[in-house]
């Protein structure tokens, strides 16, 4: 076992992935002689040679359906967006044309399009993005964020063993500020699967990404006053792990559910929604949700951090809810 | 000038396609078509001939005029007459409309492999890099042919699909259909070029212009430029210059094309002019020209009847197959004719 | 009051914000000579000329782009998209240009996009669209989706006259099925009002769009068996009229919402949510979802039937909730 | 060749981009720049040579590295140093980064229009076909100046914007950046072509190639499209030849970079080039020019305390103006200087 980044995690799961499986290449701006803006795929080049690690022209809609027809020949890309705020140029090829394509003809699409995501860096409205819920309502595709590095590197790896297209959002605030053990043998994270990160049996806090360690650390806070919240990450976003949300519901009968994009029509509202539906037996409290306000991201470090939510705001926001 | 056997197969695959669409049009008139007929009455010259100029395993993809390109490969009509009625055992399994299909055979095969379009016209060029782009990691000689409209070259998609090519110097073939509407809007409201192939100026990518209806022309064209992708030279923007003579689909009156832009294409028909190229030069006797027509016809009729015969999906299919986890169709490749000309042309037709 | 289509209203709804702003011009492929693939915008090019309904390349970003730019300057654009399915294609210049403009920068974009949404005619996967929840988690778009000929011609002129880019999204399946009473004067009905097509006490069905009738049919037969079921149309779906939606909670206590896209991660989810968290206390039921399947729009008669709900779905869907 | 002023009002804002920058990566290296600086060292003369041949009220939408295009169109240095440092009273109240804001004055105005670009490279040519449009209809002659970087000249935006100015005949000026790198991605990764105004032959677009460290010959190849363009005869684009001289941001190390590159580019740069050829021709003494300098630097450092002073952003602003019914900032207009050469230029530098 060693102890490394988030980011360190990705690279070996790209290039263990490379390493174990000529199919994998990647693709992307600026990811090659440079190693990538967040220098993700550093290394990479000299590796695997410019076959295989590909710097692309300033073309999304190019790469992403490149790596479509690669992968219906057979290939298994893996694409970087330099953020993943550009995907928003892709989003036609990724709904339409990878999505669909196993429905429509039963041609697989096995590709990944990854990128970092997520605010709290003051990147402004186009360098923070958290779209899954842009992508959340077309069935097709799997979407990923991970929260540790154990997770970043088991998940990118079976997300790039999948036979299906994934978007896999790293969150770009973890990169270099979260580090933990990872095992020395191959392994992934299957797809799907939630993670309990702290049991309780208060409430319920569901979320993922850079949230989880606000979460843990407002349980912490919490425990401090005799509230115990569990905290579940959910790290596959699509397909959702229902399974455990539901389990978790129905142990502490008081769900929060957090997110970092904004709250209105994010993915906040599918999860209460299957909380509404599926658990509503279990229920004590009303289903809550604490998002970002409903505005772009703003720049500006004030800003940002009244827009985005933090401990405090989770804290709060279960103790209301243990009080209802 | 090509060889008889190579002419011939210009002339069946040409006959080939118009009957199917003849009949397409009847199955539609009939209700018997789901949604819209998409007709290339008049453009199906440059479909047939670029399609024949491919070798055995090129990969193809066409847009939803290019039936041509399909039956030349080895498509079964029926399967086309399957998609258009939505059927079950349609290459789609019915959730796809007209030629919206794939089929991707296993490298060995040493059958093609075609890329079905979707309907965001331009999204095909991107795709159809990465096809040869993956093909030439896997060091499998293959170029790529595919298809644009007019229209369709005034996407986003077009243009970054056709720069990456060429930055990757990739044997990508795009020809650019020059069929002088996009729907209803001309050509000059679509681009302010006079020639569809200059598009290919701002990629740094070989083009010409040739006469669409044309067939030993775009045959040769084609073939030029299959023969420079192969040798390693990049891609070709190959224009054609051809005429769409029916409506966007057969719901659309054409009122926006004036009438004597019909008449004088109409006089450039591809398959007549072909006929009369191929009894005029002895390659093959009226007689033998009317025996394919008969030919084309009764294979258009008996696939037909049995696409019509296929059933409707049944409903309970509806969620299969959205991820790779679930029930796929078993069996559900295209099964192409190897050379339906030779083998399936005599066999089938000449009962 | 005459008796219009829904697409004859959309059609004066044009005109007449047209005759009366000259600041409004329509922009799309195949609108001017051809009248548009629906013949919306028919006998508008006569009328208003070439420089006000102008006939654009088959280009969604450049003429959504062209849009945004106009309103910069001014102008009110109204663009078609000759499907709604083709949004996808523009999807980064509405949601980063057009969406985040008055935020950033203090410069509003009142535009339109508008076109023709939704199932039901074999449109297949890409003809079918119900596109409204991966725009809804885009702060500073607006969206808009009519269920009658009144509403169609009211809610367009609102939009057209509404400061910030809005979507309005036009189900095709009403086009030529749905007339009904307009004023022959000018008005106008607000963006951001639900409007409740039946009273009832039993239940709430909250839907929008070519939902609205198969849920009123749905009604009408629960009536026979005794079941009074309110049906609230939301018409806008940014912003949400979260009023009328609770009110009618607090009277039924039993929720079902019912849309026409994919159940995961449509906006079902947000209404869902929304009950459950500020109905919570009025509810006798879990908040119940009926959708489409999760799959592509599946293109044969069949198969689309079995993706969509329609009234018996919806009346099973309502005995459940009210039987629980 | 040019007259006096104009020269001078080259040099002046040449060096005033240039001070402000200088002044902004101090401001970088001490962390009070929130974010990443994004330098036009060496490119400095392009920007300002080309804004400076607008009209009063032409439209012009500066990339983030056109700071000289802004300071030339009377954008006060100040309010950059607070977009840099995430003010306030910043132009985008601190919610948005560098050079992205935009100041729409009312028609009547007399002032230009500037639209501020988003991250996502290639939006803004269709946006200012638009708006170009716009002003057409609303019969005012105005032209539009926007610029691209050879990366941003492979995205789909860009192709459909210019396709649709060409087709609308638009008086679009788009300045095509070639400073050799897309951030870390070489030009000949970038696009098969040699010369990046060649992608205007796709579009039937009039374009030019010129030295982009030549502030007179990028005035004058400028002027000539603003001219044609204000003639009704279309869109140009126009091909500048340049160099990069920084990493694509501050932190960016460069490795990528031949230094032999950078050592011949030194040798070119466009201030150096512009000060000697204002020395010799005796358009004005070097104690003049040196004058200038003093003014631009003072002028920078007075601008850059003002906006050091400012506060930073009131968090309970931050869900104003997300919808037009919301508290709107007041007077959130950005103030332009008339002329600031002229009347701040002696004015605020010569205290
Ligand atoms: C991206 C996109 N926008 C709009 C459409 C709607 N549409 C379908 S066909 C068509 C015209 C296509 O013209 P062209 O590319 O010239 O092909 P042709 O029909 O002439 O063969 C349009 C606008 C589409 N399919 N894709
Ligand atoms: C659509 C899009 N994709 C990716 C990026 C990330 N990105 C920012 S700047 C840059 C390089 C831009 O190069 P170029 O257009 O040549 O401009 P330059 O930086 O040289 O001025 C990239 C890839 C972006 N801003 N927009
Ligand atoms: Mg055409
Ligand atoms: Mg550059």
């Amino acid at each position: 076992m060693a102890v490394i980044t988030y980011i360190e995690a990705l690279r070996q799961a790209l290039a263990e992935e490379m390493a174990r499986d000529d199919r994998v290449f990647l693709l992307g701006e600026d990811i090659g002689v440079y190693g990538g803006a967040f220098k993700v795929t550093e290394g990479l080049l000299d590796r695997f040679g410019p076959d295989r690690v590909i710097d692309s022209p300033l073309s999304e809609t190019a790469i992403v359906g490149a790596a479509v027809g690669a992968a219906y020949m057979g290939m298994r890309p893996v694409v970087e967006m330099q953020f993943i705020d550009f995907i928003a140029c892709t989003f036609d090829m990724l709904t339409n044309f990878a999505a669909k394509s196993r429905y429509r003809s039963g041609v697989g699409v096995p590709l990944v399009v990854r990128g970092p995501c997520g605010g709290g860096v003051s990147g402004g409205p186009f360098h923070s993005a958290n779209p899954e819920a842009s992508f959340l309502n077309t069935p097709g595709l799997k979407i990923v964020e991970p929260a540790t590095a154990y997770d970043a590197k088991g998940l990118l790896k079976a997300a790039i063993r999948d036979e299906d297209p994934v978007l896999f959002f790293e969150h770009k605030y973890l990169y270099r500020r979260v580090k933990d053990e990872v095992p020395d043998e191959d392994y992934i994270v299957p797809l799907g699967q939630a993670a309990v990160r702290r049991e309780g049996r208060d409430a319920s806090i569901i979320t993922f990404g850079a949230m989880v360690q606000r979460a843990l650390d407002a349980a912490t806070e919490l425990a401090r006053g005799g509230i115990e919240v569990e905290v579940l990450d959910l790290r596959t976003l699509a397909p959702l792990d229902r399974e455990a949300l539901l389990t978790s519901v129905a142990k502490t009968g008081r769900v929060l559910v957090v997110h970092e994009a904004p709250r209105t029509g994010g993915i906040g509202g599918e999860l209460a929604a299957i909380v509404a539906e599926d658990g509503f037996e279990f229920l004590d409290a009303p289903v809550k949700r604490l998002a970002s306000l409903d505005t772009p991201v703003p720049y500006s470090p004030p800003l940002e951090q009244a827009f985005m939510p933090g401990a405090a705001k989770i804290a709060a926001a279960v103790r209301e809810l243990v009080e209802y | 000038m090509l060889n008889q056997p190579t002419l011939l197969e210009l002339y069946y695959y040409a006959r080939l396609t118009r009957d199917v669409e003849e009949r397409l049009a009847i199955l539609y008139r009939t209700n018997h078509v789901v949604g819209g007929l998409y007709r290339s009455l008049g453009q199906e010259g440059e479909s047939v001939a670029s399609a024949l100029a491919l070798g055995p395993s090129d990969i193809i993809a066409p847009l939803i005029r290019n039936l041509g390109s399909l039956l030349a490969r080895g498509v079964r009509p029926r399967d086309v007459f399957a998609q258009y009625m939505a059927r079950g055992l349609s290459p789609s399994r019915g959730r796809d409309l007209n030629l919206h299909f794939s089929h991707v055979p296993p490298a060995a095969a040493e059958e093609p492999t075609i890329i079905g379009p979707i309907s965001m016209l331009g999204d095909l060029i991107p795709v159809l890099a990465g096809a040869v782009l993956a093909a030439r990691m896997q060091q499998r000689a293959l170029v790529a042919l595919t298809y644009i409209g007019d229209g369709g070259t005034s996407t986003g998609a077009f243009h970054e699909g056709m720069n990456f090519a060429a930055v990757q110097h990739l044997p990508l073939i795009v020809i650019a259909e020059d069929n002088k509407f996009a729907y209803s809007t001309p050509l000059a409201q679509q681009m302010a070029i006079d020639r569809i192939d200059q598009r290919a100026e701002a990629y740094g990518v070989a083009h010409e212009m040739v006469d669409g209806n044309d067939m030993v022309a775009v045959y040769e064209a084609t073939k030029r430029a299959v023969d420079r992708g192969r040798d390693g030279q990049g891609p070709t923007l190959l224009g054609v210059d051809t005429m769409r003579m029916r409506g966007h689909a057969e719901h659309d009156d054409m009122r926006y094309v004036p009438k004597a832009m019909l008449h004088e294409w109409a006089a450039r028909d591809p398959i007549a002019r072909l006929r009369s190229r191929l009894a005029e030069s002895g390659v093959a006797t009226p007689a033998e020209l009317d025996d394919i027509d008969r030919q084309t016809k009764v294979f258009a009729e008996t696939e037909a009847s049995e696409a019509l015969a296929q059933p409707m999906p049944d409903p309970a299919d509806v969620t299969r197959d959205v991820y790779a986890g679930m029930t796929p169709f078993p069996g559900r490749r295209v099964e192409l004719l190897r050379s339906p000309f030779r083998e399936h042309g005599t066999a089938v037709h000449d009962p």
